[in-house]
């Protein structure tokens, strides 16, 4: 990259909790590709998807809050959780289609001394990858081709649905990242199925089942990883493989790695930078001269 | 002064209640009074209905007596009964033009919530019409003879049935259609609802007569590309493209097919939607009309490369009809009324991902599956899958592409019948379990509902839902290798998955992707789809706003074959009607320009869309040809000193008018 | 000899509710309910209709015709992911999603869900600890959760939080926005709070427990 | 609210489409403003500028011209001619001390009978929002003479 590119980085809750790898390979990746992230100073949680459920207009002031500080600084804004992604995008939409919730909305902001305009550019970083490091230049910077490691790509929902793929991006496009690294690009059917979200934490059987479904799928495909684009997915699928294990009897191990960690072992980054041994089912795989190398997936820990 | 020279004016204002449809909301008694007070006005009633015969008495009787030479009716909209009302004033005894329409239902009492705006509306109309119709003079129309040639554009079904209607009347048709073969989709069928007459058994008589019909004269691989004139005197130009075969001297025999280099077919057949595989010199399809081959330059190896042993020029021999020389030719018609019939497209299913359309082989539309289970299709009847296998299960989805925001909102009509057509097709070929998945089931019309009847107890199921999407993620091992239905049972209240081995897409029907070139070309009115809009849908069905133009056919919306069969036949007798007239009377709201008031300035003459008006240059004036005039009034607007007038929408008469509605 | 019981099944117009359909179209999504096909394409969809007792179709079927007491008791309002799956297929235009929102918003107003039922607790713990922290801090907020619904599961979810500790993916003391900020954050809220509790409308339904369901109530279902 | 102000818009509707839509709009039963009373012109091509000043000194407040949209003309170009005018009308208007706003040219076809319900019940806020339109006696004058 000849110039640097910024963008306000608008990390969300988990990518500074249980999340910390994802940010860490997404900065490590980034740094790489000569592309800055500036944290969106003073954000605030975007209220999940939780927050909609007590109430509405708190819920969109909490995301609108958000858009009215980054509109100041003007760049582009970088959601890495699909949750935040969504959330913020549809807060976008409805405040332009619903005078009402937008007066509710101003007054509540005008109220701190903000403005929000309407005016944030709102993109997930692989959108960003794929626009402006495009497939070719993602290729060009690859060190360490991914050579017959088989990747299952898992979007889940929220990347997929309404508000987001107004980018005018489709899931097939995504796709093409991951052959841009040498790998195996697996076709994974489920790759926008919801994987249950927060019910394994609440309704953990249903969830554990969704789950389930996901892991068994992928297994079937013959993927070695299934990557993610999205933080809480990442740990949903990866946390509860274990007791899934036990209540079905069947194999399910997988590592789950996100999206930037397997990008980054495919520019030669270290391991460290990638956090790749916060994962909680670690990627076995080594880089091999010639041949066909394999992943070897571990079992949990 | 006024437009009736010295004569006073005496105006007779009526308003018409329309039953409840004005009278609801306007208040016709205060509306009616009002209007006696204006200047002018000698009589001013109000009645139930003033389009019936009653109502349109009331005015001949009140001009006799009250001596009118003026009459203002307030009802609905002009496109609706201004003629009704200039014939009863000229039954009346006054020029028709002596008279003026104030439409006070579509734009007054049926868009208004308040009754009080309502009559306030209606009574600036009302005044703004007596005011104008005050300058109004006596004017006569324009009589055209109209060219007895009828220009029919696309030939399916209603095309063809509405030119051997035509023909057979003595009338000279232009067929002009843009495939190689008329036929249209109806020729792609097998079997067609309800009856399971085969659509061949019943098309291909029609079609042979098309070609026999000396009044036909049939243009395939042809594209109207022009289009001037008017009602009566239409100047069409046709593109025609080569087919590189002589029409004229061909014989039909097929020999050439046989010995072209290629001894396979290679290419996809458009007509069998790629199911089937043709050579680069083929048959459309058994049944073509005409019955000549055509060579697709794009893959025949003389056109690429010149090197080409030219089997098939050889066993022509002397007959000698192969031509590769032939290029787009334009010819150009003469023809005084023009039916539009060029039927619909199917949806693509690509645009809705979630049914795996193009993704799993063995997901079909709907048309696809009318060529496989068609005896003369690419597998002769046979259905088998394109993995080669035979179904044990299939699912048929309803409303793909229609009753969907996302897509299209309207229910295209024909497909919950094809859909049951299909099912009992299948299952007799198959003998395998079929299930229509639907939302509501459509069968209004003769025989249709008895058609479901018949397919009910054939033991087909029917679940009322609308199918999710198509996977292959088999939760089980019943479920491995099949294509996967999710859905919710809505009357038994379950959600199911469903495997079955083939899948049915029961595509929209949608209008014609260039419907809008088209549409521009012969300056139609389109509806939010793409459908070419009707003069009126219920009582001017088949004619259009430009005068002789009529439709035929689903290019005006979804329709299955018998009422297609039964417009095109109204379109053919609405088109003779005016050509047995002979003459048809227009609209006398042509230009004029007062020599004394013209400057000289030459501004109207670059401002006529027609090359009305040319500038004498002895005389220093512009001078306008009325023939030519259409009445757009551009020229009038544009004139600085008021030397162009229009008739009907002279200056008096619109500034009059304004100055009323100003109330 | 088995006892047959009988199960009413009829439903009087006097026991409807037609005002609930009113309140859920004047919020932002849920106007264009009365236009629903009944065409089950949501149901079908829905990676969680299977486990439902009633499919969002039957929701808004029911919901159109006053059916209050049986939709907001709903155990499905709770099972919705919010995948919006649904939402994207309507035929009609529907945003499902939202619909679940805003009767989940219907029931915690109005106290109806399962007792001890983590959900509307995690939400209400949710909302309270952003308003602390203007963040979210998961060690705290399932902490939180836990010892409100099944102190008993704390059991068996230690294992995960220790091998999220481990490799240092588990922070005991949250991000937080700074100070000043926390505060206008806050006050922003209670701007909203205030403009909505007038707003809020007396509830006519009687305040219900619903069946008492503990999370692990759903398992009979799960093995569908 | 401008204390119960009423606007009164002309509209120029021409016979083939604007006028058609507002058909449409009726048969649809469509509910929307009372302010636009509709003059019906063969194409919009025919409103000169000096109808247009008429309206405005005979009171009206605003003045709406619909035609066909670019392409679609009944009589090719009539509506581009309209665009080309009314362009060069609203710099007069300023002049006269009229708010451009208060005239407005749309493109609305035979079947677009939402779009001009939109259009009138904007337009008519729009110019409820502008007050009632006062011309100085001296300018009306001069609007007659134009
Ligand atoms: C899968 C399917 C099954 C069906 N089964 C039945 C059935 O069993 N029974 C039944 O009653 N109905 C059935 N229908 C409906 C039936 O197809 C239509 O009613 C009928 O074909 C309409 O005829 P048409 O002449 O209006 O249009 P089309 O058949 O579409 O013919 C239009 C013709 O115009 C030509 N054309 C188009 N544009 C131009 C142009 N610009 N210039 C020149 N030519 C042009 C086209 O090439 C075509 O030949 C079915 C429809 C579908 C989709
Ligand atoms: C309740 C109802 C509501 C409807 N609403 C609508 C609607 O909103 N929109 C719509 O499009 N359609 C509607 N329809 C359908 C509509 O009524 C018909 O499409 C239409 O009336 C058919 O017209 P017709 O001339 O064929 O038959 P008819 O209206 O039945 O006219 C037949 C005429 O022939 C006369 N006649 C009968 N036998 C003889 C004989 N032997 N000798 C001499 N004269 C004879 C009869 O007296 C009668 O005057 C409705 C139908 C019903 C029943
Ligand atoms: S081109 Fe010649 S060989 Fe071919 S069908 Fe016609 S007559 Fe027969
Ligand atoms: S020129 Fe050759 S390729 Fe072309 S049709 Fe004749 S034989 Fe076939
Ligand atoms: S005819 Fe039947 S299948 Fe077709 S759109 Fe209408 S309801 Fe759906
Ligand atoms: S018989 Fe009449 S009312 Fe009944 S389904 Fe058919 S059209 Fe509808
Ligand atoms: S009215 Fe229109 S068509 Fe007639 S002369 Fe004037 S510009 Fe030409
Ligand atoms: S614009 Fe008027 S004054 Fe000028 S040449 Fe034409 S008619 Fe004469
Ligand atoms: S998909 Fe939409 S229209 Fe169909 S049942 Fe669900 S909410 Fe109703
Ligand atoms: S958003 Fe909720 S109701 Fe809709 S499909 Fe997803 S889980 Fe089901």
């Amino acid at each position: 990259m000849a110039s640097t590119r910024a963008y306000t980085y608008f990390p969300g809750c988990c990518m500074h909790g249980f999340a910390r790898h994802c940010q860490d390979s997404l900065y490590a990746v980034f740094e790489d590709l000569g592309l800055e992230l500036r944290v969106l100073p003073e954000w605030n949680c975007c209220g999940a998807t939780t927050y909609m459920s007590v109430d509405e207009h708190q819920a969109f002031a909490l995301a609108a809050r958000n858009l009215a500080l980054a509109e100041q600084i003007g760049l582009e804004i970088l959601a890495p959780c699909t949750a935040c992604f969504m959330i913020l995008k549809k807060a976008q939409d409805y405040l332009a289609r619903y005078p009402e919730i937008r007066a509710k909305v101003d007054r509540a902001l005008s109220a701190i001394g903000l403005r929000y305009q309407g005016t944030a550019r709102i993109y997930h970083p692989l959108e960003i990858l794929l626009r402006d490091v495009g497939l070719k230049g993602l290729k060009a910077r690859v060190k360490q081709p991914l050579r017959g490691l088989n990747v299952a790509p898992y979007y889940g929902c929220l990347i997929a649905r309404p508000y987001a793929l107004s980018n005018g991006v489709t899931l097939e496009a995504f796709d093409q990242f991951i052959p841009a690294l040498g790998a195996n690009l697996v076709d994974f059917e489920l790759k926008a199925h919801c994987c249950g979200g927060s019910l394994t934490g609440t309704i953990e059987d249903v969830g554990r089942r969704l789950v389930y479904i996901l892991l068994r799928q992928a297994k079937r495909a013959k993927a070695d990883v299934m990557v993610t684009v999205c933080p809480l997915c990442q740990l949903n699928l990866e946390a509860h493989q274990g007791k899934i294990q036990r209540q079905y009897g069947e194999d399910v191990t997988i590592p789950i790695p996100y999206f930037t960690q397997l990008i980054g072992m495919a520019l030669g980054l270290s391991d460290k930078s990638l956090a790749l041994e916060k994962l909680l089912v670690p990627i076995r795989w080594q880089p091999v001269e010639k041949g066909a190398a394999a992943a070897q997936p571990a079992t949990a820990a | 002064m006024n437009g009736n020279g010295n004569k006073s004016v005496k105006i007779g204002v009526y308003v018409c209640h329309c039953g409840t449809n004005i009278a609801g909301k306007v208040d016709v008694k205060a509306l009616a009074e009002s209007a006696a007070g204006l200047p002018g006005v000698v009589v001013s009633r109000e009645y139930k209905y003033m389009c019936s015969d009653p109502g349109q008495d009331l005015i001949v009787k009140d001009t006799k007596q009250f001596g009118l030479n003026r009459i203002v009716v307030a009802s609905c909209s002009p496109h609706l009964h201004e003629l009704t009302f200039r014939k009863t004033t000229a039954n009346a005894g006054e020029n028709p033009y002596l008279f003026h329409l104030v439409n006070i239902r579509e734009h007054v009492s049926w868009v208004s919530d308040d009754p009080a705006a309502a009559t306030e509306k209606a009574k600036a109309l009302v005044k703004a019409a007596v005011a104008r119709v005050f300058w109004h003079q006596e004017l006569q129309p324009r009589r055209v003879p109209v060219n007895p040639s009828v220009l029919i554009v696309g030939g399916g079904i209603a095309g063809i049935h509405a030119a051997l209607t035509l023909a057979s009347a003595g009338k000279p048709v232009y067929l002009v259609e843009r495939k190689p073969s008329i036929g249209g989709h109806m020729a792609q069928f097998d079997k067609t609802f309800p009856t399971l007459d085969c659509a061949a058994c019943i098309l291909t008589p029609k079609m042979t007569s098309v070609k026999q019909q000396p009044n036909i004269h049939l243009m395939t691989l042809a594209e109207v590309s022009e289009v001037s004139g008017f009602v009566g005197n239409f100047k069409v130009k046709v593109k025609r493209y080569p087919r590189y075969i002589d029409e004229a001297k061909c014989v039909g025999c097929g020999e050439c097919i046989e010995m072209c280099v290629y001894k396979e077919g290679k290419y996809p057949n458009d007509f069998d939607l790629g199911l089937g595989k043709r050579k680069p010199i083929y048959m459309p399809f058994p049944q073509a009309v005409p019955p000549v081959p055509l060579i697709d330059p794009a893959t025949c190896i003389e056109f690429k490369s010149h090197k080409c042993p030219k089997g098939c020029v050889e066993v022509c021999g002397d007959r000698d009809a192969i031509d590769f020389s032939q290029t787009v030719k334009e010819v150009e018609l003469e023809v005084g009324t023009i039916i539009m019939a060029t039927g619909f497209k199917t949806f693509e299913p690509r645009r809705l991902p979630q049914y795996g359309y193009g993704k799993f082989p063995n997901v079909y539309t709907s048309l696809e599956v009318e060529r496989l289970v068609n005896a003369s299709g690419p597998t002769l009847g046979q259905v088998v899958l394109r993995d080669g296998r035979r179904p044990e299960a299939i699912g048929i989805l309803h409303c793909i592409g229609s009753r969907d925001e996302n897509t299209n909102r309207y229910c295209s009509r024909v497909c919950c019948m094809y859909s049951l057509k299909l099912a009992h097709l299948l299952k007799e070929k198959t003998g395998a379990h079929v299930y229509n998945f639907y939302i509501d089931m459509r069968t209004p019309g003769k025989g249709f509902e008895e058609f479901y009847k018949r397919v009910l107890e054939d033991g087909v199921s029917f679940i009322r839902g609308k199918v999710a999407g198509v996977t292959t993620w088999a939760q089980s091992p019943a479920e491995e290798g099949k294509l996967i239905l999710r859905v919710e049972d809505t009357l038994l209240g379950v959600v199911r998955r469903i495997p079955v081995d083939m899948v049915v897409l029961s595509v929209a029907m949608e209008a014609q992707a260039d419907a809008e070139n088209v549409r521009r070309l012969f300056n139609l009115g389109c509806s939010a789809e793409g459908w070419f809009l009707e003069r009126h849908p219920k009582l001017a069905p088949v004619d259009t706003f430009t005068d002789g133009i009529f439709l035929a056919g689903c290019c005006q919306g979804p329709k299955d074959i018998p009422d297609t069969v039964a417009q095109a036949g109204a379109a053919a007798a609405q088109s003779m009607s005016l050509i047995d007239k002979g003459y048809v009377e227009m609209e006398p709201n042509t230009a004029w320009i007062e020599e004394e008031l013209c400057s000289g300035c030459h501004v109207c003459v670059a401002m006529c869309p027609y090359t009305a008006i040319h500038f004498d240059a002895d005389k220093k004036v512009a001078v306008l040809n009325e023939a030519l005039c259409k009445g757009c009034g551009t020229c009038v607007a544009a004139c600085p000193s008021g030397a162009a007038q229009q008739n009907l929408f002279r200056d008096e008469q619109l500034f009059a008018e304004v100055e009323g509605v100003l109330v | 000899m088995s006892r047959v019981s009988f199960v009413r099944k009829v439903k009087y117009e006097k026991e409807l509710q037609r005002d609930v359909a009113a309140e859920v179209i004047a919020t932002p999504g849920g106007e264009k309910i009365l236009s629903c096909l009944q065409c089950g394409t949501c149901g079908g969809a829905c990676p969680l209709s299977v486990y439902m007792d009633h499919t969002p179709r039957r929701l808004i079927g029911m919901l159109r015709e006053g059916f209050k007491q049986e939709v907001v008791e709903s155990f499905a309002i709770w099972l919705c992911a919010s995948c919006y799956e649904c939402t994207v297929l309507c035929p009609a235009g529907i945003k499902v999603t939202d619909v679940m929102y805003a009767l989940k918003r219907i029931a915690i107003h109005e106290g109806i869900y399962p007792r001890r039922f983590p959900i509307p607790v995690l939400a209400k713990e949710f909302m309270e600890m952003l308003k602390g922290t203007g963040r979210n801090n998961e060690f705290w907020l399932v902490l939180r959760v836990l010892l409100k619904t099944a102190p008993m599961k704390l059991l068996t979810s230690w294992p995960l939080g220790l091998r999220l500790w481990r490799r240092g993916r588990m922070c005991l003391i949250g991000s937080r926005i700074p100070k000043p900020a926390g505060a206008d954050l806050r006050r922003m809220l209670e701007v909203l709070e205030h403009g909505n509790a007038s707003d809020v409308k007396p509830s006519n339904v009687t305040p219900s427990q619903g069946p008492d369901l503990l999370p692990g109530g759903a398992v009979s279902r799960v093995n569908a | 609210m401008s204390d119960g102000f009423n606007p009164l818009i002309v509209g120029f509707f021409c016979n083939w489409c604007t006028y058609l839509a507002a058909d449409l709009a009726g048969t649809s039963r469509m509910k929307y403003a009372p302010n636009v009373r509709v003059v019906r012109t063969m194409c919009s091509g025919r409103v000169d500028p000096q109808m247009i000043l008429w309206a405005f000194s005979h009171g009206a407040d605003g003045v709406l011209i619909g035609g066909c949209h670019p392409g679609d003309c009944h009589y090719q170009e009539g509506n581009y001619k309209a665009l080309r005018r009314t362009a060069l009308l609203r710099k007069m208007l300023t002049q006269f001390g009229i708010e451009p706003e208060r005239l407005r040219l749309e493109w609305i076809s035979a079947s677009e009978a939402e779009r001009l319900r939109d259009v009138v019940n904007e337009f008519s806020e729009q110019i409820r929002g502008l007050g009632p339109l006062h011309l100085r006696p001296d300018v009306r004058e001069e609007v007659v003479a134009a």
